[in-house]
């Protein structure tokens, strides 16, 4: 898997000083990283570093206290869920946040709500905008579909589904919004070797194809090592680490504090 | 000026023209069914012959096809066929190392291929193959950073931008194709040397595909599901030759493991089949029906007794009691009809299988149930069409009469003989070979060993070369006892042996399956396929089997001597990935007797148990050995009692 | 095994994403749509049409109102009832007050009384969740017949607001026999249950679904919360509004606040628990079982009373009533949660694989 | 002013009883997380088989004896037949198949004891205590202050049933944790069947005392619906919360009914306490002594 090849641009999410507390709970202190547009930014760290929360920051789940966000040139105090969604930022979940009573289309559908204008009344009636736009957005639902493998599964209720075909669904639903920067909350956990291989080849398939900016969390380091161009190592909150691969791999605190441990 | 349809692209311009707006190609392709009329595919023949044109593709070059059913696959051939070219379709699943031998010995420049996968495999094989320059893609997929190979769109808009500047280019290319020029070069899959190029030209196969449409009553309402290899003969006369001279709808399924969803889809109304999957289908049915409700698996097994005793008849038209008329309507309303509706086969006119014998239990079950299923008979080098069961004349154990324009006749030697305008022009390069197969009286030997029944329907015994005597001096045919074998849903392959010897043995390979499920449902634990062929009941199960095929053996005049004295079955299943196997599933009998040498002196040798190891290739590509402890075990035999004449 | 699918395939995205994929199905609704224009009207007497199918076609429409909001977007309402009568309320003054006000547009006003109600009401739903939101709909439940029972300019100062309904007219045609009315009410829940379903098959049904099963990446993935709940509680009590005013006009003719009590906000909820939550077929299936349980009740009563010789306490109907509605609720919740509209569903599963089990 | 205290007393007074029915639905939300709607249903159904057995010739002891024991086995078995089968199904789901609930309750017992309205009593008069009359000027029913005592007797029983008894500990063992009870060995189901049954004797206190008050009849069930906004803002899970709440929905429906009432005609009573929730609940969703949940994602 190559990774010399790919282009990184500019800064397009930079995030400065962040701290952020649950009643006295210190979650993330003094957080301060960028994200490069087309690279893939990995995270790391032991459980409860603060990982999630830091994704819940970038796109408006969770609103720091202190810090700046930085998004497309435009700074801001938090951002907004919507407003993020919006900007082009989508992302999967740790624990799968399907919406259980639907089928896997439209589930993807989902992730095209954004992009259909049509008043309920033209739905209601079903003509005109409200017909075309649901006719065009299944195709490009479809092309998603295509893209990661799942046409058998297309009417399938997303329950019935096994862990692995729900992630990939999850990560289906987060394309299907076409974003410019996609954030992955361990696409690879409770997975077998062959699934998580697969799923690294969806990763680099869309960085690739997409050009999607993808910053990703993920506990298998030898995934990590692989696919990532840099990559953020956090700790109780704090970042201890901030590189490309090698660099991490030989920073004496990450050691210490996480690789020594988890290998 | 009357219209000459005598080549292949002159067949699609005129379907353009006379049904511009039918079907002509559909693809299941993000979740609906893409379709093309004909007047759109011609526009895309044409741009595409163009971009080839353009491209330096010339008259009499040969055009490599590699990949599953794409619709535009089978444009990419009328365009070659519509420059004078000579397209060459790949079996898509064989390993780079395969393509080596086909690509240089047809000297391709140019190669058109489904996807990444075989664009791989393309550039992979492409130091060996010096000729190689040209390689063209159908999805994208994963090729963005391939700079030394080219998309079909980029090619097509070649073809477009040539097409503008050279307006009559095109149609005088189409005005230059004879009908005896070469249309297609299918390689023999070989079961033993190389494979050969067999050159079939627009005649033949014309011919061939106008006899069957005739024959079948054909129409362009007609629409059948496209999922069999392009290289295979079969499907170019289904899905090539039938589709352009009748003007049908070819239906390409989405992918390999959609083809049953997708044949579901679509109900074709011609449907062809090896009779292989007929019986994973079978199979499937019966599994599927042991975990339905014990109603539901009483009015089953009561209404197949019933379509067993009369459903082939009330199909051949013949005359059944009304109370049989009855339960059979009734059936047809409550199992038959609501089964050909979920095996996808409800609107099904025609279904024919071929390639090997079909099982009579099998054969019968299909017919009974109402799907019009009939066996042909022909090889690559006849177009597939030399024999045809005509409907309502259909005989379990024949491959039917004479088709229109096929001469028959059996030599000597009990060879099957043809000749006709559907057979081949040569063999590539290869004039001994053709000069071998065609006698001077233009002759094609099939290699078939046959006879003619007494109402001139033909019954295949066997392949000629494998004909044999044993030891006691009578007929050994190993092909007929293996599929008498075979037909046994429990076994999957069967290899015997027997000539120059003084009994039969036999190999057995188990259905996975099958017996698998027969032993989960025994509760019967096993690891896999290694452990599970070596369990005893395993082994009493395939007694059982051996001693019926035995049974019947003794009772057909001349085969008495073919009873299977004693067996063993293999620790591992036959592969055409090591060798053992053709890519069509044929047993390289030469090849598996050498390999297994020692199995077969333990046979013969009256051993109970024999050590063997086995290197194997795994799918990945890896190899690594395989040692098993095999037993061996004896089958009762009967005495000969010639059966009465039917 | 009445489904013969094969061949039925599908070439185009349109056709994929009709309402009724399936040609077996399209003919069977095309039926039962004749049935109910056709021959209904020809056979059915007074009684089984102002006594069972209007009053079942009036409960199904407020049925699948309940259920855009419950089942669809999964918020919890008790209060159904009160929005029907701001609907029949609603309708009634617009009629009563604006000289020629046709009356399908007094319906519509009605229901969109109602929607600005149930916009109120819903605001809440932006803050809390679950039975609290149920709760805070007891409270349009109790507001909303306060409010009509004490400001008597509602009912035009009659006394404890009971209305009576005006003379029902359109386009010169008058609505006054029972047969009418039920074309008047058939049309209006054939058009609005169409719409329904068009709506939950869109982005804004998926919008709903999505914020029902998982409302934190309904969020994330760019669904407005606030509106889409809103326009869940709109739509809802607009469909509730006009089978208020249906149920004024179509069926009692006489109606006052009270009888638009929590009484019937339940027995609403019921036809959704019942007939199936999350389902526009469901609604009808509910409302229908829901209205036809009494009778069954009675029709099973009568004659065992006869037969036995006893005389059934005055009471006993209605307390057996409520045990029954009662258990099977409790029943259903307990089997078959998705209710009579998954039984439907496992059923036509079963006979599109026939005679496959699955 | 004096009016005005003498209006807040019996607010408050009332909003004791009010506490009374929401100590029912905090004692079984508390422990199995079902927001019990019958709650209401089984006070309407302990006055009524209270009386019925009184009519039947029971004296009041042996009733009352007799009806806490129905009342147990009929917590017991709501416990065993409608609620273990729902386990681990949507907090919705179960609030629903309550409502059912209600509804079997108020058939049956209807079904048993007839529909009609009923007097009780327990032989305390609602007239006013003329010592307080006397001294401050202020009417204060003797009834609604024995209801009172009463109430804050069953309190403090409850308190120290909690906080002293093996059972009590556990109890809030599982209300804490499900999970975590059931790792430590407290057998659930048990616990449960426990507190359906405390919830039935609660249940048949309120029942006597409402049905004293207002007579036993059927809209002694909508007594539970007076006793959701007083969850609402004491928050479902805390037992002082449903006694402040209780008070304060007395207290401030009494209030309004009388300062507010006669401005936009009165009978405001039936929904001024939701609305007052309702308000309330925006700014705080958790009620007063919930805590606030984060939502982890």
């Amino acid at each position: 898997m190559a990774t010399a090849a790919r282009k990184s641009g500019d800064v397009v999410l930079k995030l400065e000083n962040i701290s952020l507390a649950f009643g006295g709970v210190k979650a993330l202190s003094d957080i301060s990283f960028d994200v490069r547009e087309y690279e893939v930014r990995a995270i790391i760290g032991p459980n409860g570093a603060g990982k999630s929360s830091l994704l819940n920051v970038i796109n408006g789940v969770y609103h720091p206290q202190q810090g700046t966000i930085m998004f497309r040139g435009k700074q801001r105090r938090d951002m907004d869920t919507h407003e993020a969604a919006a900007q082009g930022i989508a992302r999967t979940f740790q624990n799968i946040a399907l919406f259980r009573g639907m089928t896997v289309l439209d589930n993807i559908m989902t992730g095209r709500n954004l992009r259909m204008n049509a008043t309920f009344i033209e739905q209601a009636i079903w003509v005109g905008r409200a017909r075309r736009e649901e006719l065009e957005n299944r195709r490009k639902v479809e092309e998603v579909i295509d893209f990661l493998e799942i046409q058998h599964i297309r009417k399938t209720p997303v329950g019935r589904l096994p862990y692995g075909l729900q992630k990939r669904v999850e990560l289906a639903r987060a394309l299907a919004a076409e974003p410019s920067l996609l954030l992955l909350d361990e696409p690879m956990a409770g997975m077998n070797v062959e699934e998580k291989q697969d799923m690294c080849r969806f990763v680099l398939d869309v960085n690739e194809q997409y050009g999607t900016t993808i910053v990703l969390i993920e506990h298998d380091m030898g995934v990590v090592m692989d696919i990532s161009d840099r990559v953020v190592v956090l700790d109780y909150g704090k970042k201890i680490g901030d590189g490309t691969p090698d660099n991490i791999r030989n920073n004496q605190t990450v050691i210490d504090a996480y690789l020594g441990v988890a290998h | 000026m009357e219209e000459r349809l005598d080549t292949f692209p002159r067949l699609m311009l005129h379907h353009a023209r006379v049904r511009p707006n039918d079907p002509a190609t559909r693809e299941k392709d993000l979740g609906i069914w893409q379709t093309w009329t004909w007047s759109q595919v011609a526009g895309e023949v044409r741009a595409l012959a163009c971009g080839l044109a353009a491209q330096g593709f010339r008259r009499g070059m040969h055009l490599a096809i590699i990949g599953d059913n794409r619709p535009r696959l089978y444009w990419a051939m009328i365009a070659a066929d519509a420059l004078g070219g000579i397209p060459v379709p790949m079996y898509q699943d064989a390993p780079a190392a395969e393509f080596v031998y086909v690509l240089n010995d047809a000297a391709i420049v140019y190669a058109i291929a489904e996807d990444q996968e075989q664009v791989d495999k393309l550039l992979e094989a492409k130091p060996q193959v010096p000729t190689l320059a040209h390689i063209y893609y159908d999805d994208p997929r994963g090729l963005r950073n391939y700079d030394t190979v080219t998309s079909y769109e980029t090619l097509a808009k070649i073809g477009r931008e040539f097409d503008a500047a050279h307006p009559g280019f095109f149609d005088e290319e189409v005005a230059k194709g004879r009908p005896d020029d070469v249309s297609i070069m299918l390689y023999t899959s070989g079961t033993t040397g190389k494979p050969k190029g067999v050159c079939q030209t627009h005649a033949a196969f014309i011919a061939a595909a106008k006899g069957g449409c005739e024959f079948d009553h054909l129409t362009a309402d007609d629409s059948i599901l496209s999922y069999l290899p392009m290289a295979w003969v079969g499907d170019h006369l289904f899905s090539y030759a039938q589709w352009l001279y009748a003007g049908f709808t070819i239906n390409c399924p989405e992918s390999g493991d959609t083809v049953m969803t997708d044949l579901r889809e679509i109900g074709p109304t011609y449907y062809f089949a090896p009779p292989r999957i007929f019986e994973n289908l079978l199979t499937q049915v019966m599994i599927r029906m042991e975990d339905a409700s014990v109603i539901k698996r009483w009015l089953f097994r009561y209404f197949t007794d019933v379509a067993r005793r009369c459903g082939a008849d009330i199909l051949d038209g013949k005359t059944v009691a009304l109370a049989d008329r009855l339960q059979y309507w009734l059936g047809n309303l409550l199992v038959y009809g609501p089964l050909r509706n979920v095996l996808g086969m409800s609107r099904i006119r025609i279904a024919y299988t071929a390639g090997a014998a079909i099982g009579p239990d099998l054969f019968r079950f299909y017919r009974s149930i109402g799907v019009n299923l009939k066996q042909l008979y022909g090889s690559t080098e006849t177009c597939a069409y030399v024999c045809l069961q005509p409907n309502g004349d259909v005989k379990f154990d024949t491959v039917g009469v004479p088709a229109p324009g096929a001469e028959v006749k059996i030599a000597k030697n009990g060879e099957v003989l043809v000749r006709g305008p559907m057979l081949l022009k040569e063999y590539y390069k290869r004039p001994d070979a053709t000069a071998e197969s065609i006698d001077a009286e233009g002759y094609f030997h099939t290699g078939d060993a046959g006879i003619f029944d007494a109402a001139g329907h033909l019954k295949i015994i066997d392949r000629a070369k494998d004909v044999g005597k044993l030891g006691t001096g009578a007929i050994f045919a190993p092909n007929y006892i293996e599929n008498k074998l075979k037909f046994f849903p429990h076994i999957k392959e069967a290899v015997v042996f027997g000539d120059q010897r003084d009994k039969v043995c036999a190999f057995i390979n188990i259905d996975m399956g099958s017996s698998g499920n027969w032993a989960e449902r025994r509760g019967l634990p096993y690891s896999g396929y290694t452990d599970l062929a070596a369990k005893p009941d395993i082994y009493a199960l395939i007694r059982e089997c051996v001693e019926k095929v035995n049974a019947e053996l003794a009772t057909e005049s001349g085969l008495a001597d073919s009873q299977i004295h004693r067996f063993l079955i293999l620790h591992k299943e036959l592969d055409p990935d090591d060798d053992e196997l053709t890519r069509t599933r044929k047993v390289r009998r030469g090849f598996v007797a050498e390999k297994y040498r020692v199995l077969i002196d333990a046979l013969y040798g009256g051993k109970t148990v024999e050590h063997i190891e086995t290197l194997v290739r795994f799918e990945d590509g890896r190899s690594g050995m395989v040692a098993a402890d095999l037993q061996i075990a004896d089958a009762k035999t009967f005495p000969a009692h010639a059966k009465q004449a039917a | 095994m009445l489904y013969r699918e094969a061949g039925q395939f599908k070439a185009s995205y349109a056709t994929d994403q009709q309402i009724f994929p399936i040609r077996q199905d399209r003919i069977a609704v095309a039926a039962l749509t004749a049935l109910a224009f056709v021959i209904v009207p020809l056979v059915a007497d007074q009684y089984w049409l102002s006594a069972i199918l209007i009053p079942f076609l009036i409960f199904a429409l407020a049925a699948v109102g309940l259920n855009i909001l419950t089942g669809y977007a999964g918020q919890l309402s008790l209060g159904t009832a009160a929005f029907m009568a701001v609907g029949a309320f609603g309708a009634w003054n617009f009629v009563l007050r604006v000289p020629g006000m046709p009356l399908l547009v007094a319906f519509a006003l009605g229901g969109i009384c109602a929607a600005l109600v149930g916009i109120v009401f819903g605001l809440p739903s932006l803050r809390i969740k679950g039975f609290y939101l149920a709760v805070a709909t007891l409270a349009a439940q109790f507001f909303v017949v306060w409010a009509l029972t004490k400001f008597n300019w509602f009912s035009n100062y009659s006394t404890s607001g009971v209305i009576t309904t005006q003379r029902m007219e359109i386009l010169g045609f008058a609505f006054d026999t029972p047969r009418a009315k039920y074309f008047l009410t058939l049309t209006v829940v054939v058009v609005l249950a169409l719409a329904a379903k068009n709506m939950v098959r869109s982005s804004i049904g998926r919008a709903w679904m999505a914020i029902r099963d998982m409302d934190v990446a309904a969020e994330v993935i760019g669904i407005p919360m606030l509106r889409t709940k809103l326009l869940a509680f709109a739509i809802s009590s607009f469909y509730a509004g006009v089978a208020g005013a249906l149920y004024a006009y179509c069926y009692l003719g006489t109606v006052e606040p009270e009888g638009f009590n929590l009484d019937l906000s339940f027995k609403i909820l019921f036809m959704i628990i019942l007939g199936g939550v999350g389902s526009i077929l469901g609604s009808f299936l509910g409302a229908g079982f829901i209205v036809l349980l009494p009778i069954f009740l009675n029709t099973v009563a009568r004659p065992l009373e006869n037969l036995l010789g006893l005389s059934l306490p005055p009471g006993l109907m209605s307390n057996l009533e409520l045990i029954v509605f009662g258990g099977l609720i409790i029943f259903f919740l307990i089997v078959e949660p998705h209710g009579l509209a998954r039984l439907w569903q496992i059923t036509k599963e079963k006979l599109r694989l026939w005679p496959f089990p699955h | 002013m004096s009016f005005f205290f003498e209006v807040l007393i019996g607010g408050l007074l009332s909003g004791v009883m009010y506490s009374l029915v929401a100590l029912g639905f905090v004692l079984i939300y508390k422990a199995s997380g079902v927001f019990n709607f019958a709650q209401g249903s089984l006070v309407f159904f302990a006055a009524l088989t209270f009386v019925g057995l009184r009519e039947h010739g029971f004296n009041s002891a042996l009733a009352l004896l007799a009806t806490l024991g129905v009342m147990i086995v009929l917590g017991l078995l709501i416990e065993r037949i409608v609620l273990r089968p729902l386990v681990n199904q949507p907090q919705i789901t179960l609030f629903m198949a309550t409502i059912g609930l209600s509804f079997v309750i108020e058939g049956f017992a209807q079904l048993l004891w007839g529909a009609n309205v009923r007097g009780l009593e327990l032989g305390i008069q609602d007239e006013p205590i003329e010592q307080i009359t006397t001294y401050t000027g202020m009417n204060v029913s003797k009834f609604d202050l024995s209801a009172a005592g009463i109430a804050a007797l069953l309190v403090t029983g409850l308190a120290l049933f909690f906080s002293r008894t093996r059972i009590g500990r556990a109890l809030r063992a599982v209300a804490d944790d499900h999970q975590a009870a059931l790792a430590v060995g407290i057998p659930l189901q048990q616990i449960w069947g426990i507190v359906w049954a405390v919830a039935g004797f609660v249940a048949l206190v309120a029942g006597l005392l409402w049905g004293a008050r207002n007579g036993v009849q059927f809209a002694l069930t909508f007594v539970a619906l007076k006793a959701l906004p007083v969850l609402i803002l004491g928050g479902f899970e805390s037992i002082p919360g449903a006694i402040v709440g209780g008070l304060i929905v007395g207290a401030s429906e009494k209030l309004a009914e009388v300062y507010l009432g006669p401005y936009v005609g009165g009978g405001i009573e039936g929904w001024f306490p939701y609305v007052l929730a309702l308000v309330f609940l925006l700014f705080r969703p958790e009620g007063l002594f919930g805590e606030k949940h984060i939502d982890r994602v």
